[in-house]
């Protein structure tokens, strides 16, 4: 397991307080028992199509996206729930999008792989590679041209990195100045691909260096290292400074989707990861460095099971989409 | 009335935009020092500034995306995709993205970017670079495409097109450019699917759009020479589509031929033709006849080259040989 | 005979060239550790190495390309494009480069590379996952266009792909993978442009190809039992395109509808209904009805979506109304 | 203007002998002259579409190409005169390929952006901005897996460097250890664009490092310069090594095509470059330093005079393409 330079780590982080370590402990588990909840009720039958779960990356959701603004955009892939959780899509509509109901965040019509939520700037995921990249340079040369102050983080896989739309995207954000977050999660296989055999870049984050975007590697596994390498970097791109370009080291716990049968990777590389596990090791944290006491993570714990638990309960008992909504949302 | 040509249409449709709407800014290869690739955009870069008139690297899918998420954040973007052959490029962008953010986000978002470009053989340009790929649009849910054939067109459409909030395909024809036309001094504008009735006829309908309506036009003249009047429909659109216009001319003259430029197989003609046949077969003399591109990249040499493209000689030879007209080309 | 699946056919024709042609070669997405995203060439990164079974980056233009060049050099490289959704991004190195070498070059090159891709909606994978891109390929000037329907036909016509000197798009439709179908233990190659019968009737002719004629099918199962024979057409591969077949039938029958999935609106159900009319005019007792795809981005809920593709009863619904069949579904 | 370091100069080089000093000139001359013919034909309206020349470039096609061996491959894009003569296409071909004659390279068919010879593995001039990329990496991989020792030597301008197929190709070229030099023709601007207002890597050659591809920067005016690099990066790739990046500095003295107003450049800058006009440079190197006799120069420019003429006389009195070969070169 290659690990490059680190941005910071818990031990180096800059101290949250209990309240807000708290929050960021909360959104982890939340997308955690999110996504635990999806994976079962796919393999019963209620969600279709891919589904591909954020377990074992949560950090990298909970340590960046609560450090935007409100009015900031996210544009992301098809591994998407975190991200739109993140942001504060309520678990409810994003569950019932999963199942395809009327109530869910785009009505049914998007799945998974295309959360999207614009009162809160979660302008999608989109589910071909690279494909959100152009759009993310979009709306961020949208604020540029506005000449308002807010950003757009854009996340990309290890798997991206090789597309072409990831270069041409670079470069025109890289010339035109432009306030947005290239954020790579790096979780070392796109599907059954290493990214050590598919990309020739070693050090990933050296990639923008010819394009002059400045970048950094983070712990990927840390919520605080990423919190904190994040921070400097909204400020440096929300003043106007230009692209920056995020790489964060990570593992996916299970398969790239529920059709995965994951054979590809060695177990002992799986279970060095798991060992790294983001929420446990944040929860000792927690209790370790901050005081919190056990109790108080475990109400929180209760509490995000019954959300979840309602989350599904919503979803289940939400209409399908009436057939009429086939040819709505269209004009051309 | 003021006669103007085709290509300043297209320039003072883009013109009236930018100086009327902040959110207005074009965006291509070569839009700016070098005044776009067809001299559409002459000028503007001195006049309006960097901020509005941006010149982009050679990058197509990153700069048609970027007008796509520009749009969905309440922008007009003009995107110049110098032809339609580099318009494949981007085609994940247009077509992946720009066509279905808006019903994949249950209509939450969309994207009213407006992509113009050139379409077109017949300069000596070969292969790659003489295609017509207005089929290949008008084929996908979620992307108007316009297809003017005449000033008063180009200029109409476009006006329209700064009004739609989904993604317009707006493909000019290189080859008329300098066609002069009357357009009216007071404004106007030309909604999208309502075809235009070039010329009135009783005998034959020729259902043509962009250049081939001059085409079908001067096989209409050819044909009048001989006593057969032609009625000629200029579809304007493709997506939407104004058929009833279609049908309406065809219940009158019994004969229809459509004119495209694109190949022959698997064209829009096609859809067209089809169209036709479902909802007048009861009128028609004889079928529908599709007069298109060859099917075969096209070719440089200049013999080779014209045999590929429809003229009206070929026009009319088909709808003797197909519908059994007895005229002569 | 042996029965094996419409996923094994193709595992099948693979191995056998992988074994008998070193100039063979698979390159693509995750068709190493991972086996294909559709299993198609499970085990044999171990069993062939490295070499020739080559891993690539998501890129699909440079390894697209990069099979066309290969090809230009004498090489037989199979290139598996993931779903057809994703050919967009490599659209430029099919149509404007492998397509069209031979004829640029005056037949100095050519370009045989197979490209295997994954067609077709229904798995509840939403809009830019569930095309049908075909009728965009068919209408290419270059490009041999394939879409086997059965287990005989998938390795058949696989077969016969190795021989060809120009490229070739193999689009196998996603959702018959696991159909079952028998195949003779001796050789043979199905040639392209030659429909199949898949079902022998008098009263009226379906017409499709790929996953739909196992639609077409199922509507002539629900006519049959109204006492209305279909004939069913398998096209099996769209360029080239044998119409013979199906004029015959129609000249027969006087009554045809043309089933497909990709959207309807400029799909190549168009093409062939439009040939149908031209060629079969007096024959026909009603217009030639055309089922398609709805003309939307495929929507992810399960209602939405299955409203969204043809099925059986749509078919049959279709023929009463366009064609006036006195049938019900 | 910026002029990077350098690999070599005339003054540095080594030394070539009289005749191969001739050869040289030769080729930069027939390839001038070529490039003045077509122009002139152009404008009698004897050659269509667009035409791109070579003027100015010709230290690059001449220090470059004539390094090759037999079986090697070229790929390039649209301004491709100066490479297929370099590369052996007869000037008669070639000629009349531009007259769109049944005698030309391509009966005709491909025209002046298309020149292709299969026989001498000019494998085509490409129109569509980096589309040659693909197919050379392509052509590489072809000989990679032969197992033979050929090379392939792929051109772009530095308009391609921001497409994403540049991207695609460097990378897959680099994972693969292909053997294949992209070799980017610097001339300062893509069309109008400056390169360095469209492409975010201010020293071009450095877009390599990242992929581990090594790269230099040589001066494209100087023959001997381009000829003394391209020594050492053909031997490096022919032995296995992986592929090569170059960047050789060059000025087009004329538009983009024949249809460029050429309105955006100043002239003073033209005037610097044209100072630095190649042939003329190495014609006085030749006489200064080999003891070239002047009546030798004169002689062969003579002689490729001639030749030209005689190409031009060959395209005009050629036929046009029979109209059967409309459909023929087509399978499918
Ligand atoms: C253009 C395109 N090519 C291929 C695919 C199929 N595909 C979906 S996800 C994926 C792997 C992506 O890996 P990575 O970017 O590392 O993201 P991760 O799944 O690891 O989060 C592939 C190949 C696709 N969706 N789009
Ligand atoms: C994909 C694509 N986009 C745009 C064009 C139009 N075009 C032709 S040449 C050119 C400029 C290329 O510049 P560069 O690569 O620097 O080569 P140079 O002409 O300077 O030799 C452009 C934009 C094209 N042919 N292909
Ligand atoms: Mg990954
Ligand atoms: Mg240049």
């Amino acid at each position: 397991m290659a690990n490059g330079k680190k941005a910071g780590s818990q031990k180096t982080a800059a101290r949250v307080t209990k309240a807000e370590g708290l929050e960021l402990y909360r959104i982890m588990k939340q997308i955690r028992v999110f996504e635990e909840a999806s994976a079962s009720q796919y393999m019963r039958g209620r969600i279709r199509g891919f589904l591909h779960l954020y377990i074992g990356e949560e950090a990298i959701a909970a340590g960046a996206i609560p450090l935007l603004a409100k009015q900031d955009y996210i544009t992301t892939h098809y591994r998407d729930h975190g991200h739109a959780l993140a942001r504060g899509m309520s678990p409810n509509a994003a569950m019932a999008e999963l199942f395809g109901r009327a109530t869910g965040s785009s009505k049914g019509k998007g799945g998974s792989m295309h959360l999207i939520d614009a009162n809160i700037g979660m302008m999608g995921g989109y589910a071909i590679v690279g494909g959100q990249l152009p759009l993310g340079v979009g709306l961020a040369l949208a604020n540029n041209y506005k000449g308002n102050d807010s950003i757009v983080l854009t996340f990309l896989g290890d798997g991206a990195l090789s597309e072409g739309e990831f270069h041409e995207a670079m470069n025109l954000a890289a010339i035109w100045k432009l306030p947005i977050i290239f954020f790579c999660e790096n979780n070392l296989y796109g599907m059954g691909a290493p990214v050590s055999e598919v990309f020739a870049v070693k050090d990933i984050y050296k990639i923008a260096e010819p394009y002059g975007i400045p970048s950094l590697q983070v712990d990927g596994m840390d919520v605080l290292a990423v919190r904190d390498a994040m921070r400097d970097v909204v400020r440096h791109v929300r003043q106007g400074n230009g692209p920056y370009f995020v790489e964060a080291l990570a593992y996916r716990f299970r398969g790239h989707s529920m059709a995965d049968p994951n054979e590809y990777r060695n177990k002992a590389e799986e279970e060095f990861w798991k060992q790294r596990d983001p929420i446990t090791s944040f929860r000792a944290y927690l209790v370790n460095e901050l005081g919190v006491a056990e109790a108080d993570i475990d109400a929180l714990d209760q509490e995000v099971d019954a959300e979840i638990e309602a989350a599904v309960k919503f979803a289940e008992e939400s209409p399908e989409p009436d057939l009429s909504e086939l040819h709505t949302d269209i004009t051309a | 009335m003021p006669v103007i040509t085709y290509r300043e249409a297209v320039t003072q449709a883009l013109t009236e935009a930018l100086d009327s709407d902040e959110r207005v800014f074009i965006m291509g290869e070569d839009v700016g020092g070098y005044g776009g690739s067809y001299a559409v955009t002459k000028g503007m870069l001195a006049k309006y500034g960097p901020k509005r008139i941006r010149e982009t690297p050679i990058a197509e899918s990153v700069f048609v995306g970027a007008g796509a998420g520009a749009a969905m954040a309440g922008l007009k973007p003009v995107v110049e995709i110098m032809t339609i052959n580099f318009s494949i490029l981007a085609m994940d962008q247009i077509v992946n993205h720009a066509a279905k953010v808006r019903y994949m986000s249950g209509g939450q978002l969309s994207s009213g970017v407006i992509m113009r470009t050139v379409t077109g053989g017949g300069a000596g340009l070969a292969a790659t670079h003489s295609q017509s790929l207005e089929p290949w649009y008008a084929h996908v849910p979620g992307i108007w495409v316009v297809t003017p054939a005449t000033p008063y067109d180009a200029l109409g459409l476009l006006r329209e097109a700064f009004t739609k909030d989904d993604p317009v395909l707006f493909s000019e024809h290189a080859l008329i450019y300098r066609l002069r036309g009357e357009v009216p001094e007071e404004h106007y504008t030309v909604p999208f699917g309502q075809a235009a009735i070039s010329r009135r006829g009783s005998d034959v309908t020729l259902v043509a759009y962009s250049r081939m309506v001059h085409v079908a036009l001067d096989a209409a003249q050819m044909l009048a020479n001989q006593g057969v009047e032609a009625e000629v429909i200029d579809l304007r659109t493709l997506r939407p589509l104004d058929m009833e216009t279609v049908f309406q001319s065809v219940r009158k003259t019994n004969r229809v031929a459509v004119v495209e430029e694109a190949w022959r197989t698997g064209g829009f003609a096609a859809e067209i033709a089809s169209q036709i046949q479902e909802a007048c077969f009861d009128y028609l003399d004889g079928p529908v006849a599709r007069i298109g591109g060859e099917d075969v990249p096209q070719p440089y040499a200049i013999n080779l080259e014209r045999a590929t493209i429809p003229d009206a000689k070929k026009v009319v030879n088909e709808l003797a040989k197909v519908i059994g007209l007895k005229v002569t080309a």
